[in-house]
């Protein structure tokens, strides 16, 4: 009985609904941007293409209204989840005054908005992940009952911090559960030349915490798995390690070309298990999707991108000298 | 006014801040049970607890990492590295993270954490416990660096350093720790990180430094003095960014210039001073700018003889006074 | 003499090198199958097999650490950094092992290893994609920091890297990668690191840089000398350690000097250069040594305004030059 | 059958013999250097004691002739196996001249010598975990049979060089074997408060290599389980991890008083374990040892050691501008 799937984790037809919008409007927000940047409007994109199952699934079974997210650069269904609007990813991406990430100081991706608990990133890898730590050891220490959630993708998973961090984590049963979103090549290095156990989620054993691989195209598996993991954190039982397996739809960033090192239908293949197209076949088979509702959804979507791209485009830059400020506390 | 040593400055400076504010904590390697591998913290697991004095694991990345994310949760950690020597597996995250997230942020999140580190020389402590690493630092806005060279400097710096609402490195004299005692107020005061201080007015010859150096400059001032040679010796105390009102006006007053570090020379930070002065006072000079420092070698050895060589000490630096003030 | 691009010469250089010595092998992220996310390493996967072109993990302190092993045990290591920002968790390994290693073993072991990483700005590379971090390690004796700035130099200095028995930083400016051409000759030459290279002889004022910034000079020494001012160009090539003689030397040439770096600029490379001449030759200037840098913030904004209030280009050094010009 | 258990590994009594003998020569060196430490004729000591049988056992599993070593600062056992001599022991503990692992430049326990294949260390810990894979690469690209031995502390585990390094190994298949010496304390802090797996060895997993645990105060099951490792290598079965735990005998070093964090029982108890009383006992068992034997070995033993402190005491310190020398090629 398919119709059981979400009603068995507690999801209404309504959070269901309300979550593939979020994973649409992330993919067309996304397809928006490659289209700015090849008509040379914007310097640079970077996707979720393929991701957005994980990050939405995630996320709605998050706290969005207490805990805290360290995302990375491909995270754009995680902070639309929590708050930041596509008129404020648009400004990122034309890197204007009001982004509300950098002001247009980093490139898109670079996600930070201390209002939705969005923690600052920056570009080195895996750097994020000990600063979910640290938000963790200051609830524990504060006695808060927020979790934090950290992501970051396979490849990263092979630096120092991420073992220095979760580690870390282990020591203390910090209230943090990371996410690799394992989409199967970091720029052109596919997993077996990069991680060298099986899953990723078998090195959560190196740092005492439970460990799961799960359907990354599935936004219901991944919303279990975390549900789960907050669960655990909010008990006291410390961290997770989840491991969301998808794939890269697209080039790594808009200036990579992928044809130089993976084959056209290896992407071919990947994209029938895209979960826009799968998830939305569940809800049609749970009824809760409908041609007419799908028509709906993506006009208000489209219109809610073109005044995105149309305010951002107008929008302002910082002043040159705009550069000056917030080197220290003013 | 109470005497103590350098040390146990820290360890007051610690302990005050930690019972006025309790986001204050500290973290780090044996910092906790042990009190530290030189009791820096000594008294104080006992006193607040293993919550807020937290033993860590053998990982410098993660001892900033975790202590930047709970400063931007809006905690004050005090993180200490065993050794300044060992910072570097943290520079990742000091220079890529503190030093930028309030910049990068657009000034949205900051990152007030204050890392503790003990540096220098003279402690038979070879290559890999005896640098000076201040001068891989002092390229990063966003950071700051103080270096106090007295008990009275290190309690009210220490105390600015966790108040302030950017990341600060505070490298401490490890030779100092115990050699060097002085008064210190036993009220709550702060002091200016970003000023330099005039350690000792004079009229012939300029002398800038910091840390250990200040007291070597100080001793040999007093045997100068006797010749009837009067040394202005101005402490940076803070070495990044620098105090350039300070620099300019100490090297004007003399108009001869002895710049000190116990760093090899190259690179230095007293090359960033000298450059400054060459700048905007070099008509007001009348010798050029001397460098005293460290051989460009790798740090000092272990072999006493070779310890020595590169070791700074009241000798060399009195050689040197004397040198420029006769030029 | 073929003309082609500064990553060109790269590519070249180390085609050459892995020809010439089987010992040579490339290692880093992306370097094998796509030949670099530049196309630094282009085609040579195909030409030596992934068993001298290796694809590694994304680990930088790997990639060092693991380099630095295979160069104690004989071979020649050329490693990538896929961004010279992307450098910093590797930094323990370059200045704790690799630069400390024939110093600490008494000569008997040494670390030949070569570190290639693109800096620079001016690529809609925001903070993390535009650093020049070459200050970082201007202070570690055992390293050697070479900064080409022409295809001619690249060519000769990393085949010279690449021999050299000591570990050498190689920072390629990724905004001349496509953008500068030059002559190149064909033949196996070797250009000696820590030389300087006047790349414009002139009597009027001396400018001393590095990297692009010495292309904006030469442009502007061009305009200049339309108005008859005579401009000297010292090329600093190697930035550590740093080529003395010949700073003092471009120093007194002129008696007029000015310095640029695109980095920002307290604690930058120039600093070190002002306090050598400030210490050698003060009194054969006849004005205030000059710094033409980036602001003291950390690195450049994404956005274009902020972007290039930063960076530097040929008007900010023309205007610098033509200043101290009429000094 | 006690008396089985060498025989079964292929080793002779008088390999047996061998090992035992420089077990405790490492020891009574290392005593010698306390001595001499808190005598204040030398600066600084840091021990073996406690470690000697992993040490010992491992070197003796590897080709002494040419496989190579990244040994940690506790590893006199290994040094000593590797051919280092009582007498460069000693000149490097007065940090005299002719120390042949640093020219009385670093402190004791900083091993290095080109000669004898071992890899020149430095302070900061597990730096030398990706050197020692670096040697592996080296010895696979150019087709040696050699294999590396890297060994380090459990507390050091904890840095993102052994995660860097291990994997880079893992993905390479690489012929580098891992020691970690588990004496359950990094400086006052415990195992719990300091890796948050279980056992170390269980972080093999992360990086698809064989781990294991093994009794560290047991010199031949640490043989067997390095000798399998050494086959594995050099069939191009690729990396192991073994963590072989025993106890931390002595204070950290002799700048430490572990009264302040740990009980004096606790060590007593552990120093019934001493593998220098239980080997001995075993091999009395066996036949290998008897109290005539073991009082030659002794003498033997003591008369090396103040030979060898005789000799570094006398000899001369590296001359002053000696500091000048070697920061690049001369
Ligand atoms: C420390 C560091 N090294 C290198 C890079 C350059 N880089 C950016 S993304 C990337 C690949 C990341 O792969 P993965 O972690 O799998 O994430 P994905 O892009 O596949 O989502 C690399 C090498 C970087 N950003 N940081
Ligand atoms: C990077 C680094 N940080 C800190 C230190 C200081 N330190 C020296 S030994 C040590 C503890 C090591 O513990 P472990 O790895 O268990 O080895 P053990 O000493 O117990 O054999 C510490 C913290 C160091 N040497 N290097
Ligand atoms: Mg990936
Ligand atoms: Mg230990």
């Amino acid at each position: 009985m398919l119709e059981n799937r979400h009603r068995e984790l507690g999801l209404s037809d309504e959070e269901v609904m309300e979550m593939f919008k979020t994973m649409l409007l992330a993919r067309k927000l996304d397809e928006r941007m490659w289209l700015l940047n090849r008509s040379g409007k914007i310097p640079f994109a970077i996707s979720c293409q393929g991701q957005e199952a994980a990050q939405v699934g995630a996320s709605f079974a998050l706290n969005r209204e207490k805990d805290y997210v360290a995302p990375y650069y491909r995270d754009m269904g995680v902070v639309l989840a929590f708050g930041m609007t596509a008129k404020e990813l648009m400004l990122s991406s034309f890197a204007k005054a009001d982004d509300p990430n950098s002001g247009g100081r980093q490139m898109p991706g670079h996600f930070g908005q201390k209002k939705n608990r969005i923690l600052s990133g920056s570009s080195p890898v895996t750097t994020q992940l000990p600063h979910a730590v640290g938000v963790a050891l200051a609830g524990k220490m504060e006695k808060k009952d927020f979790v934090s959630f950290v992501t970051l993708g396979e490849g990263s998973s092979n630096q120092g911090d991420f073992h220095e961090g979760l580690n870390f984590a282990g020591v203390y049963k910090l209230p943090v559960i990371t996410m690799v979103e394992n989409n199967k090549y970091a720029i052109s290095i596919p997993y077996e030349r990069q991680v060298a156990s099986k899953n990723v989620a078998d090195r959560a054993e190196s740092y005492g915490m439970p460990g799961v691989t799960v359907d990354g195209n599935d936004p219901l598996a991944v919303y279990q798995a975390v549900k789960e993991a907050r669960a655990r954190a909010a008990a006291g039982d410390g961290p997770s390690l989840i491991e969301a397996v998808s794939y890269r739809l697209t080039p790594h960033s808009s200036d990579d070309d992928d044809s130089t090192y993976r084959g056209k239908s290896e992407v071919e293949e990947a994209r029938k298990k895209d979960s826009i197209i799968t998830f939305a076949n569940y809800m049609r088979e749970t009824n809760i999707l409908t041609d007419d509702k799908e028509k709906l959804l993506v006009d208000e979507i489209m219109g809610i991108i073109n005044e995105a791209t149309d305010f951002a485009e107008n929008a302002p830059y910082a002043e040159a000298e705009h550069a000056l400020k917030y080197v220290y506390e003013e | 006014m109470p005497v103590m040593t350098y040390i146990q400055a820290i360890t007051t400076a610690l302990r005050e801040e930690m019972q006025r504010d309790k986001k204050v904590f500290i973290l780090g390697e044996d910092v906790g049970k042990k009190g530290g591998v030189f009791r820096a913290t000594d008294g104080l697991y006992e006193e607040f607890g293993e919550d807020r004095v937290l033993d860590t694991p053998l990982a410098e990345s993660a001892i900033a990492g975790v202590g930047i994310g709970a400063a931007m949760y809006g905690l004050r950690p005090v993180a200490e590295m065993q050794f300044a020597d060992f910072i570097m597996p943290a520079i990742n995250q000091i220079i890529s993270e503190a030093a930028k997230m309030r910049y990068r942020s657009n000034n949205d999140w900051s990152a007030p954490i204050t890392i503790r580190a003990p540096y220098g020389g003279g402690v038979h402590g070879a290559l890999y416990h005896s640098q000076s690493v201040e001068a891989i630092f002092a390229n990063q806005p966003g950071l700051k660096i103080v270096m106090p060279s007295t008990p009275y400097d290190v309690k009210g710096l220490l105390k600015a350093a966790i108040r302030d609402n950017d990341p600060v490195l505070f490298f401490e004299h490890k030779r100092a720790y115990r050699l060097l005692k002085g008064e210190v107020p036993a009220d709550d005061y702060v002091l200016p990180i970003g000023k330099a201080d005039v350690k000792r007015e004079g009229e012939d010859i300029t002398v800038i430094t910091y840390g250990l150096c200040v007291h070597f400059a100080l001793q040999a001032a007093e045997k100068l003095a006797e010749d009837g040679i009067d040394a202005h010796i101005l402490d940076l105390r803070t070495v990044y960014p620098l105090d350039q009102e300070a620099i300019i006006e100490a090297a004007k007053k003399t108009g001869k210039v002895l710049l000190i570090t116990e760093d090899n020379k190259e690179g230095s930070i007293i090359g960033e001073v000298a450059a400054i002065i060459a700048e905007h006072c070099l008509f007001d000079l009348d010798s050029p700018i001397q460098r005293l420092a460290g051989p460009d070698i790798p740090s000092m050895p272990y072999a006493p003889t070779m310890e020595k060589f590169f070791m700074m000490n009241p000798d060399k630096v009195e050689k040197a006074m004397r040198d420029l003030a006769e030029y």
